[in-house]
């Protein structure tokens, strides 16, 4: 921990995963990325939305886990789960059915409308890097009701221009979604460990819509590869209480441990 | 109606230089020891499918089988990315890779459209996304009942489908549960299927969550037990996840993946 | 989250007059019952869609509950025609029954497009078949890969898909087993679902073949056991061979019918 | 039975079963219908084809009935099947994938190019007869690598002009099936009570090839609704053996008391 974060008392990932977990409180159901969205997701069934029925793109629909997943496909989300679907089943009744009320998201790259790259960045001078690639984002990106986007803040993630564009915010901004045929409402949060951006109603373009305690404007508009557009009351995000920060430390621990022992 | 048979038989016959192969699992079920039989067997210019190649397809990018991979998401779970395929993308080593890459809903799809003998499937997506223009598997087709543009993707049917399942009976009737994954369309969709299997058994019971394929669409069977490590088949060994941790320092060096295939896979000793 | 009620106030909750309404069953497992039900409640000008129309929707034709027929098989299975159903077609008793007839392929891949919220599912099927010419629900798409011309049938979204099932928890997750046919399909495909289920229950456990329909999928569960007679629920009751050899002599005549059906469904003794 | 049938020991509704059967002998996968398709098939897998797979409408997959189903949902079938699986996948994945050898249909009518009705029948001043309908007759048609018909043989069934074309054969002629796309073979026997048919393999018209024991082939001209076309050389069909009839009586009479008992 950073001397800041020791003087808070917890991490700024922590204050990361417990907004996120807070943002999920109204979702009957998520279908949730492996990683950061994994661990706010099954926060939240600790927390703030004990119901909530996660859905992984393995074909989990009411995953239970005690532990954090390491893969979407982990033995724990079949075992605990409502229902094991197929693969393509998952895809077609039930993510582009609508049946998903968020979807929750990683990214490598993130631009201005919220649009996500995952699958490659070019560099100058030296072959593309290779990223990952689409894996089901691209879709989730499209028909979940809402998206929800996690991922830490700096200048690499939140760029000017993508160079490809993997999954689809708001496009170039207000209209093309409706425009794409896109069914879900697109990215309404993106949610940092520095704060929080929401897509401006008229434009759409990522606003800076709260910071986390002990953040401010200036760190937030520093770590934006753009101009960074600023709302004009800029929250604090309430600090994660010690109940969050307990469920949040308790799963994590037994994560650990039972992957240490799972190996 | 499928022949059991020994892994380096099954290779032998069913795996041929050039083929299109999926040796399909979805994080559940990989049939990694498939995988390195075709190393051994040192077949080269294959174009490898998967939904989501991990470390296995590295290995074999990296050993130099494949010079086409068609996939929607190429990474180690919960580490990071695959070295060997990066290389083999960056840098054309050991030999060049060309990509045909899709989102997982569109691969599904290509699957489904395979095992339906149908020339290609409609679904919603790949609206806005950089992947439509760079595939020329990915189209537009319009709706003749609404007009509604949706996309097309083209069929995927396999030369050769491989995958690992728990079990057989002596028939050649093949038992697979838990995460199925793409497993069922993957097999329906090839010509020819090698299926390796933890167990085989004089009679398949009923289990809850459970496929079986008959004999009658399987090529062959060859009981591989822990075939899939270090993924895992429900019921018999677990995820080794250590392993896929320990994957990444591995494989991020030419030498030192080169000197751990081959001890760990050339070897002749280890050879099935 | 699927609420727990009565048949009485599932049906007069869910199906209203002019509601297009999918009560499916592949022979097994058919919601007579809920038939039934509706039949008291005196709905009136449904489209009704079942790939396989048998006794209860011939009751339900005979009592006038329906102005068309969505269907590709409609007869008594192992006895005959369906009597009801021919005097409605044939002679507009009691009311006219306009008919959209397919193949049990077109009505699958309908339904299915349907769960899919797609407009349209591709198909090889109806070539040469004087079928096509009488559905504006069929049509032709070309593969945008191959230039290959295929069958399009058109999505079906009922407003209320009823099925029958053996078991529900309290909280309402439906979980069915033995021939499934198309219900799962019809149930997603639909913007409000019924289920009639024979046993209410604390706990699911897995059942080899079954599958579980999640509580958020389902508007209405009513606990109806023998819901399905003379059809049955594997595990629960058996096929009433004899009751479907019995209704065809009921039903060849209107008087008889009309007399079966005020003793046995009609009767405020009988109702839910 | 019979006088004729008395003198012969069977019926010839035994023979056409014993026939169909023998037609069976070569199958690995039987698409089957209900009734006399169903009846021939079982009857196959106790004489001549006891590997034979038999796949149901119903999803039903290497089915292995004790008794005859009433219906393609009687639980027996999928009791004894090796798979069981939704009907969607059963007509996509199985029937039009080109998994299964033969289609063996039934038929209301027929006409000369093994064309079938089963649909509607006009009728003069009178509205149309209705019939049950298609079901899964056409796509069995189109996808089966070829097509067995079974159907008592009289005017009625075999007529000049079908009003309705429900199931596909040959359509008009030779090269019909490649025109529409159909990928089978199509029907290659036609099994009635009284005989065989074949297509002649230039026109595709039916052409009777084999009479069963005791039959002329002017009694099949005179239940045929058309100019029947007879191969030069008509076979006599061997008739049934003590193995296959006893075989079959012994189907018969246990599916007799298991649904008496079932209802």
């Amino acid at each position: 921990m950073s001397a800041a974060e020791q003087e808070l008392g917890w991490s700024s990932d922590e204050m990361m995963a417990v907004a996120s977990a807070r943002a999920l409180a109204e979702a009957t159901t998520c279908f949730v990325g492996i990683g950061l969205p994994s661990t706010a997701a099954n926060l939240a069934r600790r927390t703030t939305n004990p119901g909530l029925v996660l859905i992984y793109e393995s074909g989990t629909i009411g995953a239970k886990p005690q532990v954090l997943p390491l893969s979407i496909g982990d033995g724990e989300l079949a075992d605990t789960a409502d229902a094991v679907v197929p693969v393509p089943e998952i895809f077609n009744y039930w993510l582009q059915a609508g049946r998903c009320d968020v979807g929750f998201l990683g990214a490598a790259q993130v631009d201005r409308f919220g649009n996500i790259n995952t699958t490659l960045i070019g560099r100058d001078g030296r072959p593309d890097l290779r990223l990952p690639g689409a894996g089901g984002a691209p879709e989730i990106a499209a028909h979940a009701g809402k998206v929800l986007i996690t991922v830490r803040h700096s200048t690499r993630v939140f760029v000017e221009q993508l160079g490809f564009v993997t999954s689809v915010g708001f496009g170039q901004g207000d209209g093309d979604r409706e425009r794409l045929g896109l069914r879900g409402a697109g990215p309404t949060q993106v949610l940092t460990d520095l704060g929080v951006l929401e897509p401006d109603p008229d434009s759409r373009e990522l606003t800076l819509t709260a910071c986390h305690p002990g953040v401010t404007v200036e760190q937030v508009r520093e770590a934006t590869g753009w101009p960074l557009k600023v709302a004009d009351d800029v929250a604090t995000t309430p600090a994660p209480t010690a109940d969050e920060l307990g469920a949040l430390r308790e799963l994590q621990e037994r994560t650990r441990k039972a992957h240490r022992a799972g190996s | 109606m499928a022949e059991l048979t020994s892994l380096r038989e099954a290779v032998a016959g069913l795996v041929h230089d050039g083929d299109t192969v999926a040796l399909e699992g979805f994080t559940h079920l990989i049939p990694t020891l498939a995988g390195h039989e075709i190393i051994r067997q040192e077949r080269r210019d294959l174009t490898l499918v998967r939904m989501t190649p991990d470390l296995v397809y590295d290995q074999m990018i990296g050993m130099g089988v494949a010079r086409k991979l068609v996939f929607s998401w190429g990474g180690n779970p919960g580490v990071g990315s695959l070295h060997r395929f990066r290389d083999a993308v960056e840098n054309g080593w050991p030999v060049p890779l060309e990509v045909d890459e899709h989102s997982h809903a569109g691969m599904a799809n290509r699957y489904v459209a395979g095992a339906s003998r149908l020339p290609f499937a409609v679904l919603r997506g790949y609206q806005g996304s950089s992947l439509a223009a760079r595939s020329d598997t990915i189209g537009t087709v319009i709706c003749p009942f609404t007009g509604e543009q949706l996309a097309a993707v083209a069929a995927m049917n396999p030369d050769v489908t491989v995958i690992h399942a728990q079990r057989a009976d002596r028939s050649g009737n093949v038992q697979l549960w838990g995460i199925l994954g793409v497993q069922k369309e993957a097999v329906l969709a090839a010509a020819r299927v090698l299926v390796t299997v933890e167990e085989v058994v004089d009679e398949l019971d009923p289990r809850p969550g459970a496929v079986v394929l008959p004999s009658w669409v399987v090529t062959a069977v060859a009981h591989v037990p822990g075939g899939a490590h270090p993924s895992y088949a429900a019921g018999y060994t677990t995820r080794d996840n250590a392993f896929y941790s320990a994957w990444d320092p591995i494989s991020r060096d030419r030498e030192t993946f080169t000197a751990w295939m081959t001890e760990h896979v050339l070897d002749p000793a280890r050879v099935s």
